[in-house]
C-alpha cells in the first residue's frame, strides 16, 4: 500500500509539470490551431536566461521573473515576427507549425552556445534531496514546490481565462476569429498574448524541471513531448482537460513502471492514451468537432 | 415494387428530432422533389439515404435491400449517388479527376494496373467521362482546377460527378440553389434531360417552389422534421400546411 | 454625400475567382438597405468585403465610410469605426454564456451607458434576460439571432449589417427579428441587410438592391422592386406560370434589367 | 525557347561540374603540415562529448605553437556529425582527400558506421570512443590500421563487481543502465560475476532507462525495493546525479560504484552532496583531475579554448588522443606514410602520455593500447584514487 | 505546341517534349556524376536517393491522403531491422528490402487503423506512440535489436569494377528511379485520385464509393512500404544498425522534409530530402550553429514560399515557360 502511494506521489509530482507544460501547448493550440514544436525549446531558452540572470545578480526573485518575461516576449516576437508573415503569404497550417520546428531548433542551438551542453545544476530556492516524509511516503520539497506552484499556475490561469475581460477575449479569439474581429477585439494582440502567456507557463514548467532534471539543452525533450501527449489525452482544446491529462499520465506513466515494466514505462503510457483515444477521439474533456453536411 | 422504399424513420440530435417518423416511396425513373424551410429536415433525410448519418429508428431499402446500417461507400456501390447542398468538391483536383473520382466503383481494382502504369482502363473510362462533359458543356474546363472554376460550373461539376457513378437512384441537394436565372433553366432542363437520357430516379431537394414543380413527378414538403403533405406538385402546393410553412401565418 | 459608398470594387477569391465584379453601391444614413439576391451572387461576399474579413480585399475600387476610405483596412479598425457585421452563421461565441456574449459586446466602450444600453436590448428581446447564464449554443435559432442582434447592438454602430437574419427561423421568429430591425433603424441606425426572403426584406426596407452574379443589376426603392415583374417573378414567387407547363424553354428569357 | 533551353543545360551541366575542383590527390602530408580530420558531435543531444574533438584540436594547436612534429603543424579539420552515424561517414567521405590520418572518433554508432572506411580507405584512425568490442571481431591484419585505448566496459564493470564483493562485502547488487551497448555491456560484466561468485553474490535489480528519460522516480523506487547493497551505474553523468538524487529521496543510499565516464569531479557539482562517497571507476588512458599532471593539460587546453571550461575531464580525453597521435608521428620519423606512422604507432611501449594514465602499448600484435581500470573514491569534492592501476587483457 | 490528339497521349507520364528533354539531360546528369564529381558527393547524392523514398512514401500519406504520422522512424527501424535479420540469414538483397518493405507495411496497416476514428494532431499522437513502441521493443529486445552490439550488416558488394560507393550510388539510383516512376504511377491512378479525394473532402469521396477504411488503410501501408524500404537502404549502406538511429528525431527530419519540400509532390519529395540531407552537411564546418542555420533556412523557406520548395520549383518553371513574355 505504500509503496503505491508513493508510486502515486511521484506521478502525481511529475504529472503537475507534464500538465503544466500541456496547458502552454493546448492554449496555442486552442486559438491558432497550432501544434508548438517549440514550446520546449522556447522552456529551455527561458530557463538558460533565468541561470545567466542568476549568475550576475544572484537573486531568484528577479531572475526568474525577468526568465517568465523573456519567454513570454520571444513567443510574442515570433509571433509577430514570423507567424504573422507567415500567414500573410497563406502559410497552411502544417506549414506553420513547421515553422515552430524550424524555432525550436534555433533556440536549441543558441541555448547550446550559450548556455553550454554540459549538465548543470540548477540553482533553485527549493531543495531537491530535502525531504518531508508522511508515514511511509517521501516527498522532496522541490516535488512538493512544483506541484503547489504548477496548480496555482493553472488556477492563476484559470481566473485569468475564465474572470477577466483578457481571458473573455481569449476565449472569444480562440473560438471564432471572424466573429472576434468583427467586434472589435484586436485578435493579434490577444493571439500574440496566448502565445506569451503559454511560453511563460512553459517557462514556469522549465524552471521547476531544471532543478529536478539538470539544466541542458535538451532536458525539455522528453517533458515537452509528455505535455504534448498529456494535452492530447486531455483533448486539445480544453485546459481542464490539459491539467487532467497531465496528472493522468503522469500517474499511469509511474505506476506501469513501477508495477509492469520500467522498460517499456513509455509504451505502456502511450498505450493508455491510444486506447483513451479510441473510445473518446476527442480527447477527455475536449469537444467533438462536428461537420455539417 | 418502388426503388427506394423509407419506412418510418427517425434521427435526432442532441434531444433535437430531426427527422420523426418519416416514411416515403420512390418508383423508378420518377423525379421527386422534397421541399420546406431551412431546417426542416431535407438534408437530413439524404444524409440518412446516403449513410453519413443513421437513423435511430426505421428501415431504408433500395431495390428491397436494407441499407440502413451500410457505410456510404457501400450505398454508393449500391447505386445512390448524391449532390451536396455546400458543394464538397475536390478543390484541389482538376475537373476531370473529380469526374473521374465519381467512376471510381467501376475501375477494375488490380493494383498492377496502376503500378505498371497501365491504362486500358482508364481511357474506356475517359470515354463516358467524355460524354458527361459534353452533356454538361464543360469542355472549357476539363483541366482546370475546380476551386478555379465559377460557380455555376463547380455545381455542374458535381452533378457530372454523382452522374459519372451512373447510380440508380441520383440525390440532388439544391441543385439550382446559387445560380443565376439563366442557368436555373439550363440546370432545370439537364435534370428533365438525366432522366430522359440515363434512366435515371432522382430524389430532389429544393427551395424554389416555382422550379420545383415544374420539375417533378411528385412532391414531399417538411416541417420540422415531419412530412406534412405529398402528392402532386398542384397538391402540395395548394396544402393550406405547407403554405403555413413558407409563407408563415398570414 | 453618401454615408456608405461603394465604388467599382473587385474581389478575388484565390486570387483567381471573381466574386464582385464592379460593384457600386450607395447607402444613405438612417434607412434600411436591402440586398437582394440567389445564393452564390456575392451578398456574402459583399459585406465580408465591407467588414475587411476578406484578406487583400477589395482588389480594386473604393468604399467609403463618412467620406473615410476603409477598403483594406483590418476588420478590427472597421470595427472601431462604428461598422458592425452580423454573418450568417450568426459569430456567436457558442461555448460562452449570452452574458459573455454581451460583454464582448461592449469591448472597448467605457462603462457610462452601458446599463441603459442593456436596458434597451433587453427590452427589445425580453427573452434574453431569462437565457443570460445559458450557453450560446443551447439558444434556439430565433434566440441566436436576437443574441447576435444585441450584441451588435451593444457597440453601437452606426452601420449595421446583417447577413441573411431570417436564414433558418420559423416565420414567426423571422418577423419578430425584422420588427426589431425596424425599431433599431428608427433609432438612427443605418441598416444594410443582405436577404433570401425578399417578401420579408422590402417589406421593412427602404431601398432595395438585386445582386447577381457579382454585379448590381437592379436598384430602386423598395417598393418599385415590388412592383417589378421580375422581381415578382423570380423573388417574391408571384409569377404566373407557376405549375401549368412540363415544357421547357431554352432560350433565355429577355430581362428587364 | 530553344535557345533559352540550352542556355540552362549549360548552367546545369556547369552545376554538376562543380564538385570536379577541388578533387586534388592530396594525401593530407607536406613538409610543413599534417591533417587531420575529426568528426564528433557539436550540435544535438550528445553535443557534449564533443568536448573531446574540441580537446584534440586544442592540443593540436598547443603542439603547433611547440615547433609542430618534425617541422609538420598539426592541421585539424573539425566536423560535426550531430552524433548521427550517416552525417559521420559523409563527414569522413569529405574529408577524404584532404585528410592523413582520423582522430577521437566517437559513439558506437559511428564507430560502427564508419569502420569500413578506414578498413576501405587506409586512412589510419587513430582513437575511438566507443564500444572496443567492435574491432576485436575483426582478424588482426583487417586492424592494421586501427589504433584504439580505450576502456571496455566490461572488463570494468567485472572490476568493479569484483572489486566490491571483495574488499566492500557486496552481496545484493543492482545495476542502473542505459539501454545501449555501453549499459547493457555493463550490465553482463556484473552478470558474469555473479555467475561466477557461486551464490555469495546475487543480481537484485537491473533497470534500464532511456537516454532521452529524465523523470527517474519511478527506476528510483525499483532499486530501493531490490534492497540492494550496491549499485552500480553505467549512465551518462546526468542520469547518475539524477538518479543518485532520486534514491536519496526515498530514503536509499547504497554503495554506489559508477563507470568512468563520470571520474569527472564536476560531478559534485551536478549531483551535489549525494555525490559524496561514491566510488567511481578510473580509465586507464586519463588521470583524475586533480592530479598535477592533469591539471598541467587542462589549463593548457582551456587556455587554446576556453569554451572547454567545465569540460576539462572530456577535454583531457580527446588530448590524449592527439598526444597518442603526436608520439605516434614523432616515431615515424621525418618521412611521413601511412606506414611509418603505423610503424611509428607501434612503437609506443609503456607510454605515458604528458606522465597521464596506466601507460600504453602498442605492437604490431597489439592495437589496443591500454584497457585498464582504477578505482576512485569521492570524498569531499575530489575523486582520490584508492587503488592502483587494474590493466585488463587488451583485446585485440 | 502540346496538342493533344488521343486519351492515351494526355495519359503519358511525360507530355510535354521540354519536360522530356529535361528529364533526360538529368538523368544523364546523375548517371554520369560519379565519374566526375568526388566520392563525398556521391555518397551524399546516395543518401538523398535513400531518403527521397521514404520522404516520397510519407507524402503520399500526409501529403496526398492527408493523415498526419509521427510514426516514421518506428517504420525505419521495423524495415532496417527486418533488412538486417534477413540478411544474416544469408537471404538476397532484393528480397530482403521487399521484406522490408512489406514488414513495415503490415505494420502500417496496424498503425493505420486508428486513423478511422482519429484526426489530425490526435492521429499524430498516437503514430508517434507507435514510433516510440517500436523504440522500445528493439531497445529491450536483444534477439530484435541484434544484441549488445547492434546488428552488422553484409554490405554491398562492389560490382562490375566499380567502387564500393559507386556500387551503392548506382544501385539506390535504379531503386529511387522506379520508386518515383511507382509513386508518379500511383497518383495519377484511380488509386492516387481517391487518395486526393479523402484529404480533400472525405464526406463526398465515402459518398463517391471510396471506401475510407480501405484507402486510409492503403496509404498507411503504401507509405510505410517506402519508408520501410528507406530502413533497409539505411541498413545497407550503414552496414550496422543500433535502435538508437531511429529516434524521435528521426521523424523529424522525415516530416520537415515533406513539408519544406512541398505536399502532395513528388518531386517536392526529392527536393525535401535533399533539404534534409543536405543542409546539415554542407554546414557542418559550423559546428554548433548547425541547428540555427537549419532552423533559419526552415524559417526563411517556409516564410517566402508557403508551399515549399516545390511551389518555387513550379513558379520558376512557369516563369521559364513564359519566359520572355513576362
Amino acid at each position: 500500500m505504500n509503496q503505491f502511494l508513493q508510486y502515486c506521489v511521484s506521478g502525481l509530482s511529475i504529472g503537475s509539470l507534464y500538465a503544466l507544460v500541456a496547458l502552454g501547448v493546448v492554449l496555442i493550440y486552442r486559438s491558432t490551431r497550432i501544434l508548438n514544436f517549440a514550446h520546449g525549446d522556447m522552456a529551455t531558452a527561458g530557463t538558460f536566461f533565468a541561470l545567466m540572470i542568476y549568475e550576475l545578480h544572484p537573486s531568484f526573485g528577479l531572475s526568474f521573473s525577468l526568465a517568465l518575461l523573456f519567454g513570454g516576449l520571444l513567443a510574442m516576437g515570433f509571433y509577430f515576427g514570423i507567424l504573422i508573415p507567415a500567414q500573410r503569404r497563406d502559410a497552411t497550417l502544417l506549414g506553420q507549425t513547421i515553422l515552430t520546428v524550424g524555432l525550436g531548433l534555433i533556440f536549441q542551438g543558441l541555448s547550446s552556445y550559450f548556455g553550454g551542453t554540459e549538465p548543470q545544476s540548477f540553482p533553485f530556492p527549493l531543495s531537491d534531496t530535502k525531504v518531508y516524509k508522511l508515514g511511509q511516503i517521501y516527498i522532496s520539497q522541490l516535488a512538493l514546490g512544483a506541484t503547489g506552484f504548477s496548480l496555482l499556475g493553472s488556477l492563476l490561469l484559470f481566473f485569468l481565462v475564465q474572470r477577466t475581460r483578457l481571458g473573455l477575449a481569449m476565449r472569444a479569439t480562440s473560438e471564432n476569429l471572424q466573429a472576434a474581429q468583427t467586434l472589435g477585439i484586436p485578435t493579434r494582440r490577444v493571439l500574440s498574448l496566448s502565445w506569451g502567456l503559454a511560453s511563460l507557463l512553459g517557462v514556469l514548467a522549465g524552471l521547476f524541471l531544471a532543478p529536478a532534471l539538470l539544466l541542458d539543452p535538451f532536458f525539455m525533450l522528453e517533458p515537452f513531448l509528455k505535455g504534448f501527449a498529456a494535452a492530447v489525452l486531455g483533448g486539445l482544446n480544453s485546459l481542464p482537460g490539459a491539467i487532467v491529462g497531465g496528472f493522468l499520465l503522469g500517474l499511469a506513466e509511474s505506476l506501469a513502471g513501477g508495477y509492469l515494466t520500467v522498460a517499456f514505462k513509455n509504451t505502456l503510457a502511450f498505450l493508455i492514451i491510444i486506447i483513451i483515444l479510441l473510445i473518446r477521439p476527442e480527447g477527455l474533456l475536449g469537444t467533438e468537432f462536428k461537420e455539417r453536411v | 415494387m418502388p426503388l427506394l422504399e423509407i419506412k418510418d424513420i427517425s434521427i435526432s440530435f442532441g434531444g433535437i428530432m430531426a427527422l420523426s417518423g418519416i416514411s416515403l416511396q420512390v418508383q423508378e425513373e420518377k423525379i421527386i422533389a422534397v421541399i420546406g424551410p431551412n431546417g426542416s429536415g431535407k438534408t437530413t433525410l439524404f444524409n440518412c439515404l446516403t449513410g453519413i448519418y443513421h437513423p435511430n429508428e426505421g428501415e431504408i431499402h433500395l431495390n428491397g435491400e436494407n441499407i440502413l446500417r451500410l457505410s456510404p461507400d457501400a450505398i454508393a456501390e449500391l447505386g445512390i449517388a448524391r449532390t451536396f447542398q455546400n458543394l464538397r468538391l475536390f478543390m484541389n483536383m482538376n475537373v476531370l479527376d473529380n469526374l473521374l473520382v465519381g467512376r471510381h466503383l467501376h475501375f477494375r481494382k488490380n493494383p498492377l494496373l496502376p503500378m505498371l502504369r497501365i491504362r486500358k482502363e482508364e481511357i474506356l473510362h475517359r470515354k463516358i467521362i467524355e460524354e458527361i462533359i459534353d452533356f454538361l458543356d464543360l469542355q472549357a474546363y476539363r483541366k482546370a482546377r475546380v476551386a478555379d472554376c465559377p460557380y455555376g460550373v463547380q455545381k455542374r461539376v458535381e452533378l457530372g460527378r454523382a452522374l459519372a457513378l451512373e447510380p440508380k437512384l441520383l440525390l440532388l441537394d439544391e441543385p439550382i440553389s446559387g445560380l443565376t436565372s439563366e442557368e436555373k433553366e439550363e440546370a432545370a432542363y439537364r435534370i428533365n434531360e438525366i432522366r430522359g437520357r440515363f434512366q435515371m430516379t432522382i430524389l430532389l431537394v429544393e427551395h424554389d417552389l416555382r422550379i420545383a414543380s415544374r420539375l417533378a413527378d411528385s412532391m414531399v414538403a417538411f416541417y420540422y422534421g415531419q412530412k406534412i403533405a405529398q402528392g402532386t406538385p398542384e397538391e402540395v402546393q395548394r396544402n393550406p400546411e405547407v403554405i403555413r410553412a413558407y409563407l408563415g401565418d398570414d | 454625400m453618401s454615408f456608405l459608398k461603394i465604388a467599382n470594387i473587385e474581389t478575388l477569391y484565390f486570387d483567381r475567382i471573381y466574386a464582385l465584379h464592379g460593384l457600386t453601391l450607395d447607402v444613405a444614413e438612417k434607412e434600411i438597405f436591402a440586398v437582394l439576391g440567389p445564393n452564390g451572387a456575392g451578398k456574402t461576399t459583399l459585406l465580408k468585403t465591407v467588414a475587411g474579413l476578406l484578406k487583400d480585399q477589395p482588389k480594386k475600387g473604393i468604399i467609403e465610410f463618412n467620406g473615410r476610405r476603409i477598403h483594406r483596412l483590418a476588420p478590427e479598425r472597421i470595427s472601431s469605426l462604428g461598422i458592425v457585421y452580423v454573418p450568417e452563421d450568426r459569430g456567436l461565441f457558442r461555448e460562452l454564456t449570452v452574458k459573455e456574449n454581451l460583454d464582448l459586446g461592449c469591448w472597448g466602450r467605457r462603462t457610462k451607458g452601458i446599463k441603459e444600453d442593456l436596458d434597451f436590448i433587453y427590452e427589445l428581446f425580453p427573452i434574453l434576460i431569462e437565457r443570460t447564464g445559458q450557453q450560446a449554443e443551447t439558444l434556439s435559432g430565433g434566440e441566436q439571432q436576437m443574441l447576435a442582434i444585441a450584441r451588435a447592438m451593444l457597440r453601437k454602430p452606426k452601420l449595421l449589417m446583417l447577413d441573411e437574419p431570417s436564414l433558418g427561423l420559423a416565420p414567426l421568429l423571422a418577423r419578430n427579428v425584422f420588427e426589431a430591425l425596424e425599431k433599431i433603424s428608427q433609432l438612427g441606425t443605418t441598416i444594410l441587410l443582405v436577404e433570401q426572403n425578399a417578401k420579408l426584406a422590402l417589406k421593412i426596407a427602404n431601398y432595395g438592391y438585386i445582386l447577381e452574379a457579382g454585379r448590381i443589376v437592379l436598384k430602386g426603392t423598395s417598393k418599385e422592386l415590388m412592383e417589378n415583374e421580375d422581381v415578382q417573378e423570380l423573388y417574391l414567387g408571384l409569377g404566373q406560370e407557376t405549375t401549368t407547363s412540363k415544357g421547357w424553354r431554352l432560350y433565355k428569357k429577355r430581362r428587364r434589367w | 525557347m530553344k535557345v533559352q533551353q540550352g542556355w540552362i543545360g549549360f548552367l546545369v551541366v556547369c552545376f554538376l561540374l562543380i564538385p570536379v575542383f577541388g578533387n586534388t590527390a592530396v594525401v593530407g602530408v607536406t613538409d610543413t603540415e599534417v591533417w587531420v580530420g575529426i568528426t564528433t558531435p557539436l550540435s544535438g543531444p550528445a553535443a557534449l562529448w564533443g568536448a573531446t574533438g574540441q580537446g584534440a584540436k586544442a592540443w593540436a594547436d598547443y603542439v603547433n605553437d611547440q615547433g609542430g612534429v618534425h617541422g609538420r603543424k598539426i592541421k585539424v579539420i573539425l566536423k560535426d556529425d550531430g552524433y548521427n552515424p550517416a552525417r559521420a561517414v559523409a563527414n569522413l567521405n569529405e574529408m577524404k582527400g584532404k585528410i592523413f590520418v582520423v582522430n577521437a572518433l566517437l559513439g558506437t554508432a559511428v564507430v560502427n558506421a564508419c569502420k569500413d572506411f578506414f578498413f576501405d580507405n587506409k586512412i589510419p584512425l587513430i582513437d575511438a570512443y566507443g564500444d572496443v568490442r567492435i574491432w576485436a571481431k575483426y582478424p588482426k591484419d583487417k586492424l592494421k590500421y586501427i589504433f584504439v585505448s580505450y576502456p571496455d566496459y566490461e572488463d570494468e564493470a567485472r572490476y568493479l563487481a569484483n572489486y566490491s564483493m571483495k574488499n566492500m562485502g557486496s552481496k545484493k547488487m543492482a545495476i542502473f543502465y542505459q539501454n545501449d551497448d555501453y549499459g547493457k555491456m555493463g550490465l553482463e560484466g556484473i552478470k558474469m560475476v555473479v555467475s561466477a561468485s557461486q551464490g555469495k553474490a546475487q543480481l537484485a535489480a537491473a533497470v534500464p532507462y532511456e537516454v532521452t528519460e529524465r523523470a527517474l522516480s519511478t527506476h528510483a523506487l525499483k532499486l530501493k525495493e531490490s534492497g540492494a547493497d550496491t549499485v552500480y551505474l553505467y549512465t551518462t553523468m546526468s542520469h547518475a546525479a539524477l538518479i543518485l538524487k532520486e534514491m536519496a529521496k526515498v530514503g536509499y543510499r547504497p554503495k554506489t560504484m559508477v563507470s568512468f565516464p563520470m571520474g569527472d569531479p564536476v560531478m559534485f557539482k551536478v549531483a551535489g552532496e549525494v555525490w559524496e562517497g561514491v566510488y567511481p571507476a578510473g580509465a586507464g588512458q586519463v588521470g583524475v583531475p586533480g592530479e598535477k599532471v592533469m591539471d598541467r593539460v587542462a589549463d593548457i587546453l582551456i587556455k587554446y579554448d576556453p569554451s572547454l571550461k567545465g569540460k576539462e575531464y572530456l577535454a583531457v580525453f580527446g588530448a590524449v588522443s592527439m598526444m597518442t597521435l603526436a608520439e605516434g608521428l614523432k616515431n615515424a620519423g621525418k618521412n611521413l606514410t601511412q606506414d611509418s606512422l603505423i610503424k611509428g604507432m607501434e612503437m609506443i611501449k609503456n607510454w605515458k602520455p604528458e606522465g597521464i594514465g596506466a601507460g600504453m602499448t602498442f605492437s604490431p600484435t597489439r592495437h589496443h593500447g591500454v584497457n585498464g581500470s582504477r578505482l576512485l573514491h569521492a570524498e569531499k569534492g575530489t575523486h582520490v584514487p584508492i587503488s592502483e592501476y587494474v590493466i585488463h587483457k587488451p583485446l585485440f | 505546341m502540346d496538342l493533344i490528339e488521343s486519351y492515351k497521349e494526355d495519359l503519358r507520364l511525360i507530355r510535354r517534349f521540354g519536360t522530356g528533354f529535361w528529364i533526360v539531360l538529368l538523368l544523364i546528369g546523375l548517371i554520369l556524376l560519379p565519374w566526375f564529381a568526388r566520392e563525398y558527393w556521391v555518397y551524399v547524392v546516395t543518401l538523398i536517393f535513400i531518403y527521397s523514398i521514404g520522404i516520397q512514401g510519407q507524402n503520399i500519406l500526409i501529403g496526398y491522403t492527408g493523415q498526419i504520422s509521427f510514426g516514421q522512424a518506428g517504420f525505419l527501424a521495423i524495415g532496417a531491422f527486418t533488412y538486417g535479420h534477413l540478411s544474416l540469414l544469408g537471404s538476397p538483397i532484393l528480397v530482403n528490402l521487399f521484406f522490408s518493405g512489406l514488414m513495415a507495411g503490415i505494420f502500417g496497416i496496424l498503425v493505420g487503423f486508428p486513423s478511422l476514428r482519429l484526426k489530425g494532431p490526435y492521429l499524430a499522437i498516437v503514430t508517434l506512440g507507435f514510433g516510440i513502441a517500436v523504440y522500445q521493443v528493439f531497445v529491450n529486445s536483444e534477439i530484435l535489436s541484434g544484441g549488445r552490439m547492434g546488428l552488422t550488416i553484409q554490405k554491398l558488394q562492389p560490382l562490375f569494377g566499380l567502387s564500393q560507393m559507386t556500387t551503392y550510388y548506382y544501385f539506390n539510383f535504379i531503386l529511387v528511379f522506379l520508386f518515383t516512376l511507382l509513386s508518379y504511377n500511383l497518383i495519377s491512378s484511380f488509386v492516387g485520385r481517391a487518395f486526393i479525394a479523402i484529404r480533400d473532402n472525405d464526406i463526398a469521396a465515402e459518398a463517391m464509393g471510396v471506401s475510407l477504411t480501405r484507402y486510409k488503410l492503403l496509404s498507411f501501408a503504401i507509405s510505410s512500404f517506402y519508408t520501410g524500404v528507406q530502413g533497409g537502404l539505411y541498413a545497407l549502406l550503414m552496414g550496422y544498425l543500433e535502435p538508437n538511429m531511429f529516434t524521435f528525431l528521426e521523424t523529424i527530419t522525415i516530416f520537415v522534409a515533406v513539408i519544406i519540400g512541398g505536399l502532395a509532390s513528388v518531386e517536392g519529395s526529392i527536393l525535401g530530402a535533399a533539404f534534409v540531407v543536405m543542409v546539415p552537411q554542407v554546414f557542418s564546418n559550423t559546428k554548433a550553429f548547425i541547428p540555427v542555420i537549419y532552423g533559419v533556412t526552415i524559417l526563411i523557406i517556409l516564410i517566402f514560399e508557403p508551399l515549399g520548395l516545390s511551389g518555387r520549383w513550379m513558379k520558376i518553371r512557369l516563369y521559364l515557360r513564359m519566359w520572355p513574355f513576362r
